[in-house]
């Protein structure tokens, strides 16, 4: 082994990562007069999460509370290989429709994120999109060991350890796979958590937004989207 | 003056109840779509719920003020329909405010919730939203063909465009509805109406799969509730149109149900069997079926 | 097959020929006459198919090893070309003229092992990897593991259990004594 | 008086004194030339005044002896006319000639002098052998004018042309011999005496004079030499072959026709018309500017002898007749062939030198309109006599070929046109212009005018035509060189009082003139407001636009079929130099003004026809007309369907309403498409009463719904905004010409409340979209996207005008379509209808990709700064959509009074009016109630939605679900290009362009026709005088059988 340590280690590498679809860049209008363009400003909001306060009711609120828990909309995102365990849910065997879940194709009009198991470094950034694009009572569900400890990915130098490290996580389903048995049991369990109003983790994610994002932004290097993708 | 307030205040009710029958029938579709599938579905009051909840989503996004328009057209455009809509015949009260237009208004009132709800998914600027609008206009231009002609048929069956006239001339009898006594406008007008309440297989416009839920992609929230709303309420009054031209109309509420039921179950019927057609494909076949029918129902009355 | 191999042997100096399978044989050949010989492959010898390009660490000889497999489909024969190149100056001239795609091999191989094929096309742009500024992580010398724990927020792991122990003491205490296999 | 045989000592002396004239002294003998010729002129004109204020005609005897043993001159009011055009042409002409003449020497002025008096004498004389002497002398000295100019090319044409007039005076010569022979005489009068023809021989004799005259008029296709020389010569004299030598031979035929018996007259009318439509034919394929005119004069000539062969028929109408012609081709065929001289480039596209010269440039505008025999001009009441008499004695096959002729004579010349105004000018090289090149042109330029008005005078039908408005428009012409928003001011204020002087005493007794003259007048007082956007002279514009207003406005007032025409033709020329102002107008230009020529000559055989049926030019007498109905009825429709743009005749629209100016393309859609409307009603209500018309109708309901489905087919697969707008006013139009088709009540109905609407929305859309364009530079939608940010005010006009379009209650123009349903079903046309009704939604697929691509969707870098439309394109479309709001919310106000007028004509099956509720034969509609009901209902949507979503975070372009990423530019996330390929794979067969392709077609047989015959001239000299030859030999076969 010592001749390896003979082995000069390449350096790394100087990089910057600038998107050139992002680039300021020159324009002339129609008219001949020329402006900057600068995309990050003109074409993406830069406004930053508020925290919405429930109803000060507690009654609305708890009445609210419980159609949010028996109407899941799920984004459907595969994320990782637990998605495979998803479709089955809807079969006739599982039957997901009967506890008020149902897959959506949109995060505007989703209320629940699976994250189906490992995430990749790559995958973790869109998944921070979609999951800010969702509208604020919010749901994360992360199914499998990866998302707890990074499971048998735990020493790659591209899947994520910690899901919760980035974003909130409301409820665990761990098992490598877990079956769809176990997903319904964490929608039931997500289900009391909303019931018992514990499930603000979107207000988390907008009060600690600095931490989230200084550990979001550890890891994608090439950071190339508003801090908060409405 | 009274009356008018009467009206007024029996027209609300009369919403209120095609509000709350839509969303059950839109349950117990769902329902038997499962049971089909061998599933066990979703509860019957899940439509009230995702509506609540849908009203209770605090984050709003704008993209601007057509974009926030286009719900308001579209609800505008339902609830219009219901408004010039007779519902029960027999009762001045529940005609609603039908003494205003005829068939023609229906007609062309239908496009107003299109049109702007068109132009507000376009505000979005979702590539989806224009693809699933272009397919949505692209489809409905045949799909009105064989109902116009359809409307044509029984128009001049009857001598009038007034619904009101259309379905008292079809009461005293089952056989004196138009299904009987006008079967060919009656298949025409059923083919479209496959169509007008875009069940599969005429449902790429919001085709999940390939064109994730089209126009409204962009639409959460509060406005995702208008949307429901409104689709809840259009069904219902489409299918309430079709009872009303084809079916006898009803002269209460219990006959409307049962017949807005079957009429919306037809699509469904047909929908849980067939699979989705492509864009030119559904053109193409409204043009030939249900267009031949069309012109042989206006021919046979030439 | 044997012949053709006796053919380019004498030609491009072959070194290591392995007859792995009836249909399959590994050759080595220089750095510097890989390219004509796979040319050579392609234009004459009916091997017009390209299967992979794909890097092997000898780290303690201080090499890359690349294997070009290559396959000729009228006689269903494949051929892998393996070629050492030096590890500090880890350069390759680039076969993408060949069959375009194998831009996209080296590419990877460039993200992955920082291999150098100058003139290929959009050999610096970002592959499978997005904003990575090591060193190439599929190099022996990165150690991932220490990478991973010092990114990405490793959690406590549990103690590690032998299972055969674990399962003893927690699930079957009083049955397993009594096992056959525990006795032999 | 001085005697007219001072015209030929003055020449004659003169001429031989200039000989005496020291050479060098070059400037003096010019001078004394001009001042000869001057003399010449004076006495013509002593003489015609006399003339006119009634003198005696007057003979003069030469030597003292009496016919046939003297030559005798004669002085009538034709000689002195005529005397008088060809000594102002040889004055000017000489001006115009004058360094020519003086660098080629003496013995050219000289030659020139006897030119001029030459043709004087030709004219004049009454005796054969001195015309044939004089035409000898006239010969020798145009041929030494030809080769003044020293090139190859002026030679050879020279040369061809002694060969050519050799041949032909050999004729002559051998003719007057026989006549001489034969009769004893050669006094032309002593020999029509004599009835030659029937003489033993003497039809030889006939023959050989005519067929040589008839030679020298250069008949096709024995007329190559004369178009070498044309072409060849310098443009001076051209100009003077064409004009004075042209004029005085066209007498000469006249003269020595009276010695010719009945057949001459058919042969004459065959061989003119064979030469009109030959020699246009060849037009079409000529590039050369001075060939181009060569074919042009000789083409002119042909028609002449052609008149002057249906001398039978036209009677005494015939000196009129031909007068107006004649006189319309000298000055403008002289005119051109000065502008020749002066452009002095020989390539027609190369003509746009003349914009270097504005007043260059709408003198060759004004010659080119004398031609094709446009008003105010002499032509114009020349052709519409002679179509009259045509057909008011059958002669409807030299009708017809008159007609196509004019056509083919329009297309070159407005091809020509067209190159002179659009094509790029800056690369030619300046032009060199003396004054004495620029006064003749300018001088008959306005002589063309003069003539035109003094012609008009001779026309009683046109006793009540009120010239203020062409006054105004002079008037404008003369200040063009003001900014443009004085003169813009100056033509709305012009506008308004016109307006309020008409359209007050309309109201009271005339609503539909009413309605098209409050469209015409207030639709361009608001499309010129538009016009204060434009910064600098915008030169030209406004001439023309007000040409095209005060054409609409004799429309409207017009009580005979002349006034209307009249109007007719003065609104085609006005906007046919509307449209081709813009950028790449040229090919669309042409088109409009082909089909609008078509068309106007469609409609001019329909007015001669009911003209013999009538024997009346009024417009309230086609009513009366009981042959010919499907005839003239199919002609004026398809007349004012050209106007219409209704299928088979739209392809000039797209291109022509797309390409024009933001503020024009409203004038020529909203409102210049009406006067097609406003013809076909006024045709539907004089005739729509018969069953042969009942059967035509039914033809053209079903050409309607045609053009309304593929009109609205064709928009909905654009990608250039106003080009979809242009083809949504083809199927616009297409629903009005539909439910004109219906000649019922409720038809009628449908169609008014739509031409309404359709001048309404589409000004709206037209304006709107025209100032989007001028802020983005673009037509292309898929260029534009979400321009809603930046220009709310055009938004909200497009959103108005779209909803109005589609029918979409409770905006106007669901009206429309309540209406349509019920003529429909009325009427019975269920299958058409359905159509209609169909493309009527179809329509929603171009308007939902108009306004989504420009306004909605995704802003492009480019356009981020961009302001909203102009303020001043901004008011007229608001007020225009306060317009629609009134409708909208009243329909009684308009359909109420509408129905009223249309009861007068169609009585049955009316509406039945409550208040705002209308009833009709099968349904009922409340467009004020719906208009309440729909408002309060969406205002308080609007509000609940509001209160729930006020606070609404307001997110950016990119702030879009996107499957998990971000788009990267907005050109690839904005979805509008081929956004129907759907529909366009199940549906877009029926647009694939036929039709054009149609055109495509005709136009190059056409072309390969020309190109074909073209083949005839092989620029051969001896080819050229075996034509001669055997064209005599032709004639006189065709003579013995």
């Amino acid at each position: 082994m010592s001749e390896e340590k003979n082995i000069e280690q390449p350096s790394k590498q100087a990089k910057t990562f600038e998107n050139p679809y992002y680039a300021k860049r020159e324009v002339t209008g129609p008219d001949g007069q020329k402006f900057i363009v600068d995309p990050m400003k003109d074409y993406f909001s830069d406004e930053c999460p508020t925290v919405h306060e429930p109803n000060s009711i507690p009654v609305v609120e708890k009445f609210l509370n419980w159609a949010r828990a028996e109407s899941l909309w799920v984004l459907g995102f595969g994320t990782g290989c637990g998605s495979i365990e998803i479709g089955p849910l809807l079969t006739p065997r599982f039957d997901a429709f009967r506890y008020g879940v149902m897959p959506r194709p949109t995060p505007r009009q989703s209320n629940v994120f699976i994250i189906s198991g490992y995430l990749a470094v790559k995958t973790l950034k869109r998944v921070i999109r979609s999951y800010e694009q969702m509208p604020n009572p919010k749901y994360v569900l992360a199914l499998g060991s990866c998302t707890i400890n990074g499971g048998m990915y735990y020493d790659s130098y591209n899947t994520i350890n910690r899901l919760d490290q980035y974003i909130p996580v409301d409820a665990y389903v761990a098992g490598c796979m877990p079956r769809p048995e176990a997903l319904l049991a964490g929608f039931n369990k997500l289900k009391e958590l909303i019931k018992a109003g514990k499930a603000e983790n979107a207000n988390e994610y907008a009060k600690n937004f600095d931490w989230y994002k200084a550990n979001q932004k550890k890891i994608i290097k090439d950071w190339n989207m508003p801090d908060y993708n409405w | 003056m009274d009356f008018e307030l009467k009206r007024l205040g029996f027209t609300l009710l009369g919403l209120l109840i095609v509000l709350n029958w839509g969303l059950l029938m839109g349950a117990a579709m769902r329902k038997i779509g499962a049971r089909v599938g061998k599933r066990y579905g979703i509860p019957w009051f899940q439509p009230w719920i995702n509506l609540v909840k849908n009203y209770a989503i605090r984050t709003s996004l704008s993209h601007g003020i057509m974009f926030y328009l286009g719900p308001v057209f579209r609800l505008s455009g339902g609830i219009g329909l219901f408004l010039f809509m007779p519902m029960i015949i027999g009762s001045q009260l529940w005609l609603n405010y039908s003494f205003q237009g005829d068939l023609v208004l229906i007609m062309y009132f239908q496009f107003f919730g299109m049109l702007g709800m068109a132009l507000g998914a376009g505000e979005g600027g979702h590539p989806y939203s224009a693809i699933g609008i272009s397919r949505g206009l692209s489809q409905f231009t045949t799909i009105e063909l064989p109902l116009t002609l359809a409307i044509i048929s029984i128009a001049i069956q009857y001598d009038t465009l007034s619904i009101i006239e259309i379905v008292q001339a079809q009461q005293g009898g089952f056989m004196n509805w138009t299904v009987f006594t006008n079967p060919v406008a009656t298949i025409a007008a059923m083919l479209s109406l496959l169509g007008v309440l875009s069940h599969s297989p005429f449902n790429l416009v919001i085709a999940p799969n390939e064109n994730p839920i089209g126009p409204p992609t962009e639409y959460h929230g509060s406005f995702l509730g208008v949307l429901q709303t409104n689709r809840a309420i259009l069904h219902v009054v489409e299918a309430a149109l079709f009872m009303n031209l084809f079916f006898g109309g009803a002269t209460n509420w219990f006959e409307f149900f049962a017949k807005t039921f079957l009429i919306y179950f037809w699509s469904v019927f047909v929908g849980v069997v067939f699979p989705r057609f492509r864009i030119e494909q559904s053109v193409s076949w409204f043009l030939k079926v249900p267009l031949v029918i069309g012109v042989l129902a206006v021919i046979l009355y030439m | 097959m044997k012949d053709l191999i006796n053919k380019l042997s004498k030609a491009y100096e072959l070194s290591d020929v392995v007859y792995q399978r009836p249909n399959f044989t590994y050759a080595t050949a220089n750095k510097e006459n890989v390219i004509s010989l796979i040319t050579q492959l392609r234009d004459l010898e009916g091997f017009s198919h390209f299967v992979l390009l794909s890097c092997v660490d000898w780290i303690e000889d201080n090499i890359f090893q690349l294997s070009y497999i290559l396959n000729n489909p009228t006689q269903k024969y494949d051929l892998a070309i393996r070629c050492m190149i030096d590890r500090k100056e880890a350069t390759m001239t680039s076969a993408h003229h060949l069959w375009e795609q194998i831009a996209t091999y080296q590419r990877e191989l460039k993200e992955m092992y920082g291999i150098e094929f100058p003139d290929s096309p959009r050999l610096n742009e970002d592959f499978i990897l997005e904003g990575w500024d090591d060193i190439p992580p599929m190099r022996r010398e990165f150690d991932t593991k220490k990478f991973s724990e010092e990114t990405f927020f490793p959690r406590e792991r549990p103690q590690s259990n032998d299972p055969a122990t674990y399962m003893k003491n927690k699930m079957h205490p009083d049955e397993w004594d009594n096992t056959p296999s525990s006795k032999g | 008086m001085i005697s007219p045989i001072h015209i030929i000592t003055i020449g004659l002396g003169v001429a031989f004194a200039l000989g005496f004239v020291n050479k060098k002294a070059k400037n003096f003998s010019a001078t004394i030339m001009l001042v000869a010729i001057g003399l010449m002129g004076a006495i013509s004109v002593a003489w015609l005044t006399a003339l006119l204020q009634g003198a005696e005609t007057v003979q003069i005897f030469t030597a003292g002896f009496k016919p046939p043993y003297s030559i005798n001159l004669m002085m009538g009011i034709h000689e002195a006319f005529l005397t008088t055009l060809i000594n102002v042409a040889g004055l000017l002409g000489g001006l115009y000639l004058l360094q020519s003449l003086k660098n080629a020497g003496n013995h050219a002025i000289m030659v020139f002098l006897v030119f001029i008096m030459g043709l004087n004498v030709i004219i004049m004389t009454r005796d054969a052998f001195n015309l044939f002497v004089f035409m000898e002398v006239v010969s020798i000295a145009t041929a030494g004018l030809i080769i003044l100019t020293e090139t190859g090319k002026s030679i050879q044409a020279g040369f061809k042309y002694m060969l050519a007039t050799g041949i032909i005076a050999g004729i002559l010569l051998l003719g007057i011999i026989f006549a001489y022979y034969f009769s004893g005489t050669l006094n032309i009068d002593s020999l029509a005496e004599a009835n030659i023809t029937t003489l033993k021989g003497g039809s030889v004799a006939v023959l050989m004079i005519l067929v040589s005259i008839i030679l020298e008029l250069k008949p096709f296709p024995a007329n190559g030499w004369a178009l070498d020389v044309y072409e060849a010569s310098n443009p001076g004299i051209s100009a003077m072959l064409s004009a004075a030598s042209a004029t005085a031979l066209y007498f000469v035929l006249f003269k020595v026709l009276a010695i010719a018996n009945e057949n001459w007259y058919h042969i004459l009318t065959v061989a003119g018309m064979l030469t009109f439509i030959g020699s246009n034919l060849l037009g079409i394929k000529q590039n050369k500017a001075r060939r181009l005119l060569g074919y042009s004069s000789v083409g002119q000539m042909g028609l002449l002898m052609a008149i002057l062969g249906l001398k039978p028929i036209l009677g005494d109408k015939l000196e009129f007749i031909a007068a107006t012609i004649l006189v319309s081709h000298y000055l403008a065929k002289a005119g051109l062939f000065w502008l020749a001289g002066i452009v002095e480039n020989d390539n027609i596209k190369n003509w746009s030198a003349l914009r270097r010269k504005p007043i260059l440039l709408v003198l060759f505008g004004t010659f080119l309109f004398v031609l094709i025999g446009f008003p105010p001009f002499p032509s114009f009441y020349g052709k519409w006599e002679l179509i009259m008499q045509l057909s008011s004695n059958q002669h409807y096959y030299v009708l017809a070929l008159i007609l196509l002729g004019s056509f083919l004579e329009g297309i070159y010349l407005f091809r020509w046109l067209g190159y002179a105004i659009k094509m790029d000018f800056e690369t030619l090289p300046e032009l060199n212009i003396n004054w004495n090149k620029i006064i003749p042109p300018v001088l008959f330029g306005v002589l063309v005018y003069v003539a035109g008005y003094f012609t008009s005078a001779l026309v009683p039908e046109l006793s009540a035509l009120n010239y203020i408005p062409l006054l105004f428009i002079a008037g404008i012409y003369f200040i063009d060189s003001l900014p443009a928003y004085i003169k813009n001011t100056v033509a709305i204020i012009g506008m308004s009082i016109y307006g309020y002087q008409i359209l007050p005493p309309l109201y009271e007794n005339d609503m539909l003139r009413f309605i098209f003259a409050a469209i015409f007048i207030g639709g361009g007082i608001l499309t010129l407001t538009a016009g204060y956007a434009y910064k600098g002279k915008r030169s030209g514009f406004y001439p023309v636009a007000l040409l095209m207003y005060a054409g609409l406005a004799y429309i409207i007032q017009a009580t005979n079929t002349l006034e209307f025409f009249f109007g007719w033709e003065l609104m085609t020329a006005g906007s046919y130099f509307l449209i081709i102002r813009g950028k790449k107008s040229m090919p669309h230009g042409l088109s409009y003004m082909l089909f609008s020529i078509a068309g106007a000559y469609a409609i001019l055989a329909g007015f001669g026809l009911s003209f013999a049926g009538t024997g009346t030019y009024n417009l309230s007498s086609l009513a009366g007309i009981s042959s010919n109905i499907t005839i003239i009825f199919s002609l004026l429709a398809i007349g004012f369907m050209t106007k219409t743009a209704s299928l088979g005749l739209h392809i000039w629209l797209p291109g022509a309403h797309a390409e024009a100016e933001s503020d024009v393309s409203p004038m020529v859609s909203a409102i210049l498409l009406k006067a097609g409307v406003f013809g076909l009603l006024l045709l539907i209500i004089n005739m729509g009463h018969n069953t042969e018309t009942a059967q035509i109708g039914y033809i053209l309901g079903w050409l309607g719904a045609l053009t309304a489905l593929v009109g609205n087919l064709a928009a909905a697969f654009q990608e250039d905004a106003k080009r979809l707008l242009a083809y949504s006013s083809i199927a616009q139009l297409g629903y009005i010409l539909f439910a004109l088709a219906m000649m019922s009540h409720l038809g009628l109905l449908t169609a008014m409340y739509y031409s309404i609407n359709h001048f309404l929305y589409k000004a709206i859309l037209f304006l709107t979209i025209g100032a989007v364009v001028m802020r983005v530079g673009t037509h292309m939608m898929y260029k534009m996207g979400g321009l809603i940010k930046n220009m709310p005010l055009a938004f909200i006009a497009v959103l108005i005008g779209i909803i109005a379009l589609s029918g979409v209650p409770p905006l106007s123009g669901f009206g429309g379509k309540w209406l349509l349903y019920n003529a429909i079903l009325a009427k019975g046309w269920y299958l058409q209808g359905a159509m209609v009704l169909f493309s009527g939604i179809i329509a929603f697929l171009y308007l939902f990709k108009l306004i989504y691509s420009v306004f909605l969707g995704q802003m492009k870098d480019n356009l981020r700064h961009v302001k909203d439309i102009s303020i001043w394109f901004a008011i007229p479309v608001y007020i225009l959509i306060i317009g629609i709001m009134i409708i909208s919310a009243k329909p009684e106000w308009v359909l109420q009074p509408l129905g009223d007028m249309i009861s007068q004509w169609y009585p049955n099956a009316a509406l039945a009016w409550n208040g705002g509720l209308a009833t009709g034969p099968y349904g009922y509609w409340n467009g004020n109630g719906i208009m309440i009901t729909v408002g309060i209902m969406f205002v308080s949507l609007a509000t609940w939605l509001w209160m729930m979503s006020r606070k609404a975070v307001q997110v950016k372009q990119f702030n879009i679900v996107y499957s998990a990423e971000a788009p990267q530019r907005p050109e690839t996330t904005h979805i509008s290009y081929n956004i129907y390929a759907g529909y366009n794979k199940a549906l877009g067969w029926i647009v694939a362009p036929k039709i054009t392709a149609f055109w495509d077609t005709m136009t190059e047989w056409i072309h390969s026709l020309a190109q074909y015959v073209r083949q005839l001239y092989s620029g051969n000299g001896q080819l050229y005088a075996i034509y001669v030859l055997a064209y005599i030999v032709v004639v006189y076969f065709t003579m013995i059988f």
